[in-house]
C-alpha cells in the first residue's frame, strides 16, 4: 500500500502467559492510537504460546493479508520459529520482547529489529550488580531450557565471584522446597535466580516461608507488575534489573506511564513499555520512510528516531539496543507493591553476539 | 487300545488356600466323548483352563498326541489343535457372528500377518465359517451383530468357533448352560456326532446329556477325581450321589 | 553433600508425596474408584484455587477462602456431573476423554475471562507463617507442616470411605456394573454425583492449600492432573493404598533426582554439562518409574490383576 | 441420512475443492489451512489404526509425530548448514529431498514404536493410556534438554525441503503432496482393516481370551499395528516440520497427543474417514473462532461437547445414523 | 388384585423390536414361570419389568402402580428383587461386600442367606471375579434375596449349578414361596422342575404371549410347540 502500513500482530492472548502478550498488546496499541494517524492497521492474532500456531499465523498474515511488519512474540522459542522465515519474506519484525542469541549473532537479518533487549543482558546486568554490591558467593539457579541456560551463562559473564551453587530446575516446576534446602545448606551470601511466569512466583512464596533471608537478585521479569500482584509482600526489598522502570525520569516515560493508567486503569509493566517503544519506532520510521521502499524504511528504523520511554535508545549494529540497565527494588508505594530505580548496572550496554552478526 | 489324544498327568494348581486341581490324572481317547463333572467349585472350569494352557500347572504335565505341550501356552497349544469353549462366553461382542466365526478360520489358517488381502471374500476362509455356522443352526444370524444375539446363541456360537479351527480335540466348558431344552437336545446330539471327527473333554451340569452321550465320566471333587467310569458305574456310586448328584441319579 | 543435607531432602521428598496424594486424592475418588477419566480434574484445582484467592483476597480471611474453594469446586462438579458426565458413564473411556478435554477449554478461558490473564494472590495465613523450629535447631516451614497433616487425614478418611463404608462398596459395585446396582435398588446416579461433588470439593481444597504456596494462574492444573494420574496409575487404579504409597514415591523420585542426578554426573562431567544433563534427566525420573512400575506390574503396585 | 462411503467421498472431495479455490481466489492461506488439516489428519489416521481397529488408546502419538519431524529437522539441518550428521564411523550427510526424509522418518518413528509399544502393550486398558503418556513425556523432556537441536527453541528450517519435479516452495504442490499422501494412508489402512489381520485385531480388542483360543497372539497383532500406526504419525510429523519449517518439543507434547485423540473422537472412531474429518472441522473452528472472540476457546469447547454429547459415534457416526460401512 | 401385571407390552432394541406384547400377572405369594425357547424375549421381558430398558407399548404395574416414569433403583425398591441373566457379580468385590451393597432390612440377613449357601460362607472375603461359576451363581441369588424382595425375579438362575445345588434351590425356593410368601417369576429350562413349584406358566414365542394358564394345563402339545420338548 503506497500510504498505509499494515502490522499483523502475533502474540500470547490465552493460557499461562496471556498476561505478557496482553501487556505488549496494550501498550503497543496505545502508542499507536496516541500517534493520531489513520494509516495503521493492527492484525492481532493469539498465537496460545504454541509454536506451529505462530507460524501459521505468520504465514497467514504474511500471505492472506499482506502485512508489511510483524511484531508481537513474546517467548524466544516462538520467535525462533516465526522469525527467519518471515523476515526471509520480505517483512520487518519488530521484537517487543524476545532476543534469543541466534538472531543477535550469526543469525542476524537486516529485516529484524529487536526493540526490548538481547536475552543475556538483564542477567549480565544483574551479574555486574552483584559485583558492584559486594555479594562474592552468589548462587544461582534457572529452568533446564535454552533461555534459562543462556540466562546462567549471561550472569556468569559479569558475575566475578565464586559460586555457591548453580542449579537447573525443571521447566514449569512448582515445588522448590529441594532447592531452596540446597540454598540454606549452601555458603552462599545472596541467590541469583531466573524463573520466568509462574515458576517465579511459587519460588518466591516458597522462598519467604522457608526462613532463608539471604538477599535475592534476579532480571526484571521476576519483579515486575504483573508478578508482584501475586507474589505479594514476599518479594519486598529484592533487587531486580531491567531496562526500563515506571520511575524513570524522562517526559516519554512519565507521559507513558500516565496515559496507560487512564487508558486501561492497571499500572504498565515491562512489556507494556516494550509494546509502546516498539510501536514509536515503527511510528517513527513511517514518518521518514515508506513502508513500500524497504531500503529507506529499514534505514530510518535503524536511526531509531523516537523518544523512548527509557530515555536514551540506539541500535547497535545487529539491530540490537544499546542502553542503560539499572537497579531496581521492590517497594511499598501506598498499598501497591512496585519498583524504584536504586542505581544504574551497566550503561550503554550492547550485547555479546554482535561480533558475529556479518551485517 | 488306541493312543490317546490328550493325556493329563499328575496336574496340580493352586490359589491361595483353594487347591483346585490335585494331581489330577486324566487320558482323552479318539472318537470318545468324556465327561467331566463335579460340584460347582470342584475344579472343573480349572482343569480345561491348565489343558488349554490359559492356566499354568504348579505341577504335571499335559500331552498332545503324545507330545509334551506343558510349556507352551494358550496360543501355542490352540495352534497344536485344542479347540476350546468358555463357560462365560467370549466373543468379539462388536463384530458380526460370521466375522468371530472367520476368526477361528483364520486362526487355524495360521495367515493372520496377511495385511492385505480381505477377509470377508477370501473363500476358503468363507466357506469353512458358513459351515461351521450352518453346523450349529445359526446361518440365519450371520450377518448379525454378535452383541444383539440372545444369551443362548451365543452359546451356540461359542461352540461353532471351535469348529472353524479344526481341531483335534475340543475342551468344552458346560455348552449346553443357558440353552433351552429344545437347545441342549440339539446341541446333544451334535456333539454325538461331533466325536467322531474329534474327541470331546466335556465339563457340564446336564445330567441328561452327559448320560445320554459320555462314553466316559469322572467326578471331580476337591480338585480330585474321586471316579471315572461309565454313566451307570457313576450313576451307582453313593460317593458320587451325595457329592453332587443328589436325587438326580434316578 | 552432609548426611543432614540429605535427609531433610529425604523429608522434602516425602512432604512432597504428601502434597502430591492431596492433590490427587479428588481423582482417586473420581478417576481411581469411580473409574473416569476427568481431565478437567485439574481445572477444580484451579477453581479451588481462584475461588479461594477471590475471597481470601475480598475478606482477608484464609479460612473463609477454604470454605470457598470447598464449596465453589463442589457445585463445579455437581454440575459437570449432571450436565455432563453422567451420559458418559456408560460409554468407552474415549468419549469421556474427549467431554472433559472440552471441559478444560471451557474453564480456562471461563477462569480467564472472569479474573483476567494475571496470577492471583493468595498468601500464607499469618499463623502458619514461617519456619518451626525442632528441638535440636531443625527448622521446617509450618504451612507445609499443616499440609502434610491434612493430607494424611484425607488419606486416613479416604480409605475408610472406600473400603470400609457401605457406601464405598456402593461405589466401587457402581463401577463394575452400572445397571446392576441400580437393579438392586441403589439411586446410584445421586451416590456418583453426590461422589463426583466430593472428588471436586477434594480437588478444590487442594488447590486452595496449594495455590497459597504456588502460583494461582490459569492452567496451574494441568502439571496437577498428570501427575495426579501418574500416581494413580503407579499406585493401581482403585486403591487408596496404593495411590498413598505412590504419591510417596513419586515424591521422592522427584526430590531426590532433582538433587542426587546433577550430583551424581558431576562426578563425570564438568559441573555445568553435569547440571543440565543431570536435570533433564531428572525430570523424566518420574515418567522413567512409571513405565519401569508398568513393565513389571502391569496393574500398577496396588492394582488387582484383570 | 446418507450411507458412511457417499460422506467420504464428500469429504474428500472437499478436502481437495478448499485448496484449488484458494489457488483460483488468490487466498493462499486456504491452502496451507487444507495442508494443515491433511497433515493432522494424516497423523491421526495413524493414531485411528491403533485406537480405532485395535483398541490401543494411545496418548503419546505425539511421540512419534516428534520423531518424524525432528528427522526431517535434523536432516534439513545439516543439509543446510554443510555439516555431516556424523563422521564416525561413517559420514552420514543431511538431505533435502523429502522422499529421502520421508523414508528416515518413517523408520526412526516406526522403531520408536517398536521399542515402546513392545514396553507398553504388556499393559492395557487405562494403564496402556498412561504408559504411553509417560513414554511421550519422556520424549518431549529430552528434547526440551537437547541443546545440540535448539533444546526448547527447536530447529528451524529455513526452506522447505524439495521433491523431484515439483516447486514445495510454492503452497498449491506441497498440498498435493500431502493430500496424495493422506490417500495412501487411508487405502493402507482400509486395506488392513478388512484383513485377516484387521479382523483378528479388532477381535482382540473386545476379547482377548478369544483371539488367544484360536491360536493368535494378540500381542504380535497389536504390536505389528502400533509400528505401523507410529510409523505414520511419523511421516506425519515430517510433513508437518516441512509446513512449518520448524520443529520443536511442542511437537511431542502430550497436548498434541489428546489433540489426535480428539481428531479421532471428533470424526469418529474405527471409521475410516473419521480422522479426516474430525481435522477438518478442528482446524476449521480453530481459523474461525479464532475471529469471533478473544474468548474462543470456550466456543470451541463447547463445540466439542456438544459433539460427544449428541453425535454418538463422531461425527461420521451422527450423520450417518450409526449404521457401519 | 396382582401384585405385577405385564399388559401388552412392546419394547424395541434401536431398530429391531423384540417384544409385539407380553402380559403376565403375578399375584402376591404366586410363583410364576415364564416359559419360551432361545431368543423369543423372556430376558427382555424381565428387562422391561426392571426398567432396564424402555417401553414403546403398554404397561408395567406392580402393586396397581404404572412403573413406566420410574427409574430402575425404584422399581427394587418397591420390592422386585433381580437375578440377572450371566450372574453379573461385582467382580472386584468380595463375596461380602456383594451381599451387603444393596441389602435391605428384613428376614432375610448375611447370616440367613449364608446358611441357605454355606459354600458363600466359607469365601467370604473372596473376591467375587475368582469364584467357580456356579459359586457366582449363588451369590447373585443371594445377593437378591438380600434386598429382601416380595417378588423375585430369576433369569436362568440354575445355570451352571450342579444337581445338587439345584435341587437345594428349588428346595430353598419351596420353602420360600411356603413361608415367606414372596412371589417369584422364574425363567429356567428345566421344565420338570419347574413344575414342582410353579402355579402358574406364560409362554411367549417371538416377542408375544401365546400361552398362559395353571402350569398343570402345560400339554404335551404346548411344551412341543412352543418349547420343542
Ligand atoms: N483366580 C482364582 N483365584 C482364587 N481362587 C480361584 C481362582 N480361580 C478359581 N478359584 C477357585 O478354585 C475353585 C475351582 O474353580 P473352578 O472354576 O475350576 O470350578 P468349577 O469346577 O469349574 O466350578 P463350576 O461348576 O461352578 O463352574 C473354586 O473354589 C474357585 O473359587
Ligand atoms: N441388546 C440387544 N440388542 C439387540 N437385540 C437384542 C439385544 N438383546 C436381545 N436381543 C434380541 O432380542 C430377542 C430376544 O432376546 P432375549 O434375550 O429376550 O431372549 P431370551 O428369551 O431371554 O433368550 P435366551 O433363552 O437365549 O436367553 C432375540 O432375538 C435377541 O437376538
Ligand atoms: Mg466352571
Ligand atoms: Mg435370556
Amino acid at each position: 500500500s503506497a500510504e498505509g502500513l499494515k502490522v499483523g500482530m502475533i502474540t500470547t492472548l490465552s493460557g499461562g502467559g496471556a498476561g505478557l502478550g496482553l501487556d505488549v498488546r496494550d501498550g503497543f496499541l496505545l502508542a499507536v492510537k496516541q500517534s493520531g494517524r489513520d494509516d495503521i492497521e493492527v492484525v492481532v492474532e493469539d498465537d496460545q504460546q504454541e509454536p506451529d500456531v505462530a507460524v501459521q499465523l505468520a504465514d497467514r498474515l504474511i500471505q492472506s493479508e499482506g502485512v508489511d511488519v510483524l511484531t508481537g512474540i513474546i517467548f524466544s522459542n516462538l520467535a525462533m520459529a516465526v522469525v527467519p522465515s518471515a523476515v526471509n519474506q520480505d517483512v520487518f519484525y519488530l521484537s517487543p520482547n524476545a532476543g534469543p542469541s541466534q538472531l543477535a549473532g550469526a543469525g542476524c537479518h537486516p529485516n529484524y529489529f529487536n526493540v526490548a533487549w538481547q536475552n543475556d543482558n538483564l542477567h549480565e546486568a544483574a551479574g555486574a550488580h552483584m559485583n558492584e554490591a559486594g555479594f562474592s558467593s552468589a548462587f544461582i539457579l534457572a529452568p533446564n531450557y535454552p533461555a534459562g541456560q543462556d540466562a546462567l551463562t549471561g550472569f556468569k559473564r559479569f558475575y566475578q565471584g565464586e559460586l555457591a551453587g548453580e542449579l537447573y530446575t525443571q521447566l514449569g516446576q512448582t515445588d522448590y522446597a529441594a532447592e531452596i534446602a540446597q540454598i540454606r545448606a549452601s555458603a552462599a551470601d545472596s541467590v541469583f535466580f531466573f524463573l520466568p511466569g509462574g515458576m517465579g512466583i511459587s519460588f518466591l512464596k516458597q522462598y519467604a516461608d522457608s526462613g532463608v533471608d539471604l538477599p535475592l537478585v534476579g532480571p526484571g521479569f521476576s519483579f515486575d507488575q504483573d508478578i508482584l500482584g501475586a507474589v505479594g509482600e514476599a518479594a519486598l526489598g529484592a533487587r531486580n534489573t531491567s531496562q526500563w522502570s515506571k520511575d524513570l525520569d524522562n517526559d516519554a516515560n512519565r507521559a507513558f506511564v500516565e496515559s496507560f493508567q487512564a487508558e486501561y486503569g492497571r499500572l504498565p509493566s515491562l512489556y507494556a513499555s516494550q509494546g509502546f517503544d516498539t510501536a514509536n519506532l515503527m511510528i517513527s520510521a513511517m514518518e521518514k520512510a515508506d513502508v513500500a521502499d524497504m531500503d529507506a524504511f529499514r534505514e530510518a528504523l535503524r536511526e531509531a528516531g523516537f523518544a523512548s520511554t527509557r530515555g536514551d535508545f540506539e541500535f547497535g549494529p545487529n539491530h540490537h539496543p544499546i542502553q542503560d540497565i539499572y537497579v531496581r527494588e521492590v517497594v511499598l508505594e501506598g498499598d501497591v507493591l512496585t519498583n524504584r530505580i536504586i542505581g544504574t548496572a551497566l550503561e550503554d550496554h550492547t550485547d555479546a553476539y554482535a561480533a558475529d552478526c556479518a551485517m | 487300545m488306541t493312543a490317546p489324544v490328550v493325556e493329563l498327568r499328575g496336574l496340580s494348581r493352586r490359589f491361595g488356600a483353594v487347591e483346585a486341581a490335585r494331581a489330577v490324572t486324566l487320558d482323552l481317547r479318539p472318537g470318545e466323548i468324556h465327561a467331566l463333572i463335579g460340584p460347582n467349585g470342584a475344579g472343573k472350569s480349572t482343569l480345561i483352563g491348565l489343558t488349554a494352557g490359559s492356566l499354568r500347572p504348579d505341577a504335571g504335565s499335559v500331552l498332545l498326541g503324545g507330545e509334551d505341550v506343558t510349556r507352551l501356552d494358550a496360543v501355542g497349544r490352540a495352534r497344536k489343535g485344542l479347540g476350546r469353549t468358555f463357560q462365560v462366553s467370549s466373543l468379539a461382542m462388536e463384530l458380526t457372528v460370521l466375522e468371530n466365526a472367520l476368526l477361528g478360520a483364520v486362526g487355524r489358517s495360521g495367515q493372520v500377518m496377511r495385511l492385505f488381502r480381505s477377509a470377508l471374500c477370501d473363500r476358503d476362509l468363507a466357506l469353512l465359517a458358513r459351515a461351521a455356522l450352518e453346523r450349529v443352526g445359526l446361518v440365519e444370524e450371520a450377518d448379525r451383530r454378535t452383541a444383539d444375539l440372545s444369551h443362548g446363541q451365543r452359546r451356540l456360537l461359542e461352540v461353532a468357533v471351535a469348529l472353524t479351527l479344526e481341531p483335534r480335540a475340543f475342551l468344552m466348558d458346560e455348552p449346553m448352560a443357558g440353552l433351552g431344552a429344545e437347545g441342549s437336545r440339539r446341541l446333544t446330539g451334535f456333539l454325538d456326532r461331533l466325536r467322531e471327527e474329534a474327541p470331546i473333554l466335556l465339563v457340564e451340569h446336564d445330567m441328561d446329556a452327559v448320560f445320554a452321550i459320555a462314553d466316559r465320566i469322572s467326578v471331580l471333587c476337591y480338585g480330585e477325581i474321586i471316579a471315572t467310569g461309565t454313566a451307570e458305574d457313576i450313576r451307582r456310586d453313593p460317593r458320587v450321589r451325595i457329592a453332587y448328584l443328589g436325587d438326580d441319579a434316578a | 553433600m552432609s548426611l543432614s543435607l540429605l535427609l531433610e531432602q529425604i523429608l522434602n521428598g516425602l512432604q512432597l508425596g504428601v502434597m502430591l496424594f492431596l492433590m490427587s486424592a479428588g481423582l482417586t475418588l473420581v478417576f481411581g474408584v469411580m473409574g473416569l477419566i476427568n481431565l478437567a480434574h485439574g481445572s477444580l484445582y484451579m477453581i479451588g484455587a481462584f475461588a479461594a484467592a477471590a475471597v481470601a483476597g475480598a475478606t482477608g480471611s484464609f479460612l473463609l477462602g477454604l470454605g470457598a474453594a470447598l464449596a465453589a469446586a463442589a457445585v463445579a462438579g455437581v454440575l459437570v456431573e449432571t450436565l455432563v458426565i453422567r451420559r458418559l458413564y456408560a460409554r468407552d473411556h474415549l468419549d469421556q476423554v474427549l467431554a472433559t478435554f472440552a471441559l478444560i477449554l471451557i474453564f480456562s478461558e471461563g477462569t480467564r475471562w472472569l479474573f483476567g490473564s494475571f496470577p492471583l494472590y493468595l498468601d500464607i495465613p499469618a499463623p502458619l507463617k514461617g519456619p518451626v523450629t525442632f528441638p535440636g535447631g531443625f527448622a521446617y516451614p509450618g504451612y507445609r507442616l499443616a499440609i502434610i497433616t491434612i493430607g494424611l487425614a484425607v488419606a486416613l478418611a479416604l480409605f475408610w470411605l472406600i473400603a470400609r463404608t457401605r457406601v464405598g462398596v456402593r461405589i466401587r459395585a457402581g463401577q463394575a456394573d452400572r445397571e446392576m446396582v441400580a437393579a438392586l435398588g441403589v439411586n446410584i446416579a445421586r451416590l456418583y454425583t453426590m461422589v463426583f461433588a466430593l472428588g471436586a470439593a477434594l480437588a478444590g481444597l487442594a488447590g486452595a492449600l496449594v495455590g497459597a504456596l504456588q502460583s494461582v494462574q490459569v492452567g496451574m492444573g494441568e502439571p496437577v492432573l498428570i501427575l495426579a494420574f501418574v500416581i494413580i496409575v503407579i499406585g493401581g487404579i482403585g486403591s487408596i493404598r496404593g495411590a498413598f504409597v505412590a504419591s510417596i514415591l513419586v515424591g521422592l523420585t522427584d526430590t531426590l533426582g532433582r538433587f542426587l542426578l546433577p550430583l551424581a554426573f558431576g562426578m563425570v562431567m564438568e559441573p555445568s554439562a553435569a547440571n543440565i544433563v543431570g536435570t533433564a534427566l531428572a525430570s523424566m525420573a518420574i515418567y522413567i518409574l512409571m513405565a519401569a512400575v508398568l513393565v513389571v506390574r502391569p496393574t500398577g503396585l496396588f492394582g488387582a490383576a484383570t | 441420512m446418507i450411507r458412511e462411503r457417499h460422506l467420504n467421498a464428500l469429504v474428500l472431495g472437499a478436502l481437495l475443492a478448499l485448496p484449488l479455490w484458494g489457488f483460483w481466489a488468490e487466498a493462499p492461506f486456504m491452502i496451507t489451512l487444507a495442508t494443515r488439516a491433511a497433515i493432522l489428519a494424516l497423523a491421526a489416521v495413524g493414531l485411528n489404526l491403533a485406537l480405532g481397529l485395535g483398541g490401543l488408546v494411545s496418548l503419546g502419538h505425539a511421540a512419534f509425530f516428534g520423531v518424524g519431524g525432528y528427522a526431517a529437522g535434523i536432516l534439513a539441518l545439516h543439509a543446510q548448514s554443510f555439516t555431516p550428521m556424523m563422521t564416525w564411523p561413517i559420514t552420514i550427510q543431511g538431505t533435502t529431498s523429502m522422499p529421502l526424509i520421508w523414508l528416515v522418518a518413517v523408520v526412526a518413528s516406526a522403531l520408536a514404536a517398536l521399542g515402546i509399544g513392545a514396553l507398553s502393550l504388556r499393559t492395557s486398558g487405562v494403564y496402556f493410556i498412561m504408559i504411553t503418556l509417560a513414554f511421550g513425556q519422556m520424549l518431549y523432556y529430552f528434547a526440551v534438554a537437547l541443546p545440540a537441536y535448539g533444546g526448547e527453541d527447536g530447529v528451524s528450517i529455513y526452506v522447505r525441503n524439495a521433491f523431484p519435479g515439483l516447486n514445495t516452495l510454492r503452497p498449491l504442490p506441497f498440498f498435493a503432496i500431502c493430500y496424495v499422501l493422506l490417500g495412501l494412508a487411508l487405502l493402507l489402512s482400509w486395506r488392513i482393516s478388512v484383513s485377516p489381520f484387521g479382523l483378528a485385531l479388532s477381535a482382540a480388542r473386545q476379547s482377548e481370551a478369544r483371539v488367544r483360543t484360536v491360536g493368535i497372539e494378540p500381542y504380535r497383532l497389536r504390536l505389528v499395528a502400533f509400528v505401523i500406526s507410529g510409523a505414520i504419525t511419523g511421516l506425519a510429523g515430517a510433513l508437518f516440520a516441512d509446513l512449518n519449517r520448524f520443529v520443536s518439543p511442542a511437537m511431542l507434547s502430550w497436548h498434541l497427543s489428546g489433540e489426535f485423540i480428539v481428531l479421532v473422537v471428533l470424526g469418529g472412531v474405527g471409521r475410516l474417514l473419521g480422522p479426516v474429518v474430525g481435522a477438518g472441522l478442528f482446524v476449521f473452528l480453530e481459523h474461525w473462532l479464532g475471529g469471533v472472540s478473544d474468548h474462543w476457546m470456550i466456543f470451541l469447547g463447547a463445540a466439542l461437547l456438544l459433539v460427544v454429547l449428541f453425535a454418538r459415534g463422531g461425527l461420521i457416526g451422527g450423520l450417518t445414523a450409526g449404521s457401519r460401512s | 388384585m396382582s401384585l405385577l401385571s405385564v399388559e401388552d407390552i412392546c419394547v424395541a432394541y434401536g431398530p429391531s423390536q423384540a417384544l409385539f406384547g407380553v402380559s403376565i400377572e403375578v399375584g402376591p405369594g404366586e410363583v410364576m414361570a415364564l416359559m419360551g425357547r432361545n431368543g423369543m424375549g423372556k430376558t427382555t421381558t424381565i428387562r422391561a419389568i426392571c426398567r432396564l430398558i424402555g417401553l414403546s407399548g403398554g404397561a408395567v404395574r406392580f402393586d396397581g402402580r404404572d412403573m413406566a416414569s420410574w427409574p430402575a433403583h425404584r422399581v427394587a425398591r418397591a420390592g422386585v428383587g433381580l437375578v440377572p441373566e450371566g450372574r453379573r457379580c461385582f467382580a472386584p468385590l468380595t463375596v461380602e461386600e456383594n451381599l451387603i451393597a444393596a441389602a435391605r432390612p428384613g428376614e432375610w440377613t448375611l447370616p440367613r442367606t449364608v446358611a441357605l449357601f454355606p459354600r458363600l460362607g466359607e469365601r467370604l472375603g473372596q473376591r467375587a471375579a475368582s469364584l467357580s461359576g456356579g459359586e457366582q451363581q449363588m451369590l447373585a441369588i443371594a445377593r437378591a434375596l438380600m434386598t429382601n424382595p416380595r417378588l423375585l425375579i430369576l433369569d436362568e438362575a440354575t445355570e451352571g449349578l450342579a444337581p445338587v445345588v439345584r435341587q437345594e434351590i428349588w428346595a430353598a425356593l419351596r420353602r420360600l414361596k411356603e413361608e415367606t410368601g414372596v412371589a417369584i417369576l422364574v425363567v429356567d429350562k428345566s421344565l420338570r422342575e419347574l413344575a414342582t413349584i410353579a402355579d402358574r406358566a406364560v409362554v411367549i414365542e417371538r416377542g408375544s404371549t401365546v400361552w398362559s394358564g395353571s402350569i398343570r394345563d402345560l400339554t404335551g402339545e404346548v411344551s412341543e410347540r412352543y418349547l420343542g420338548v
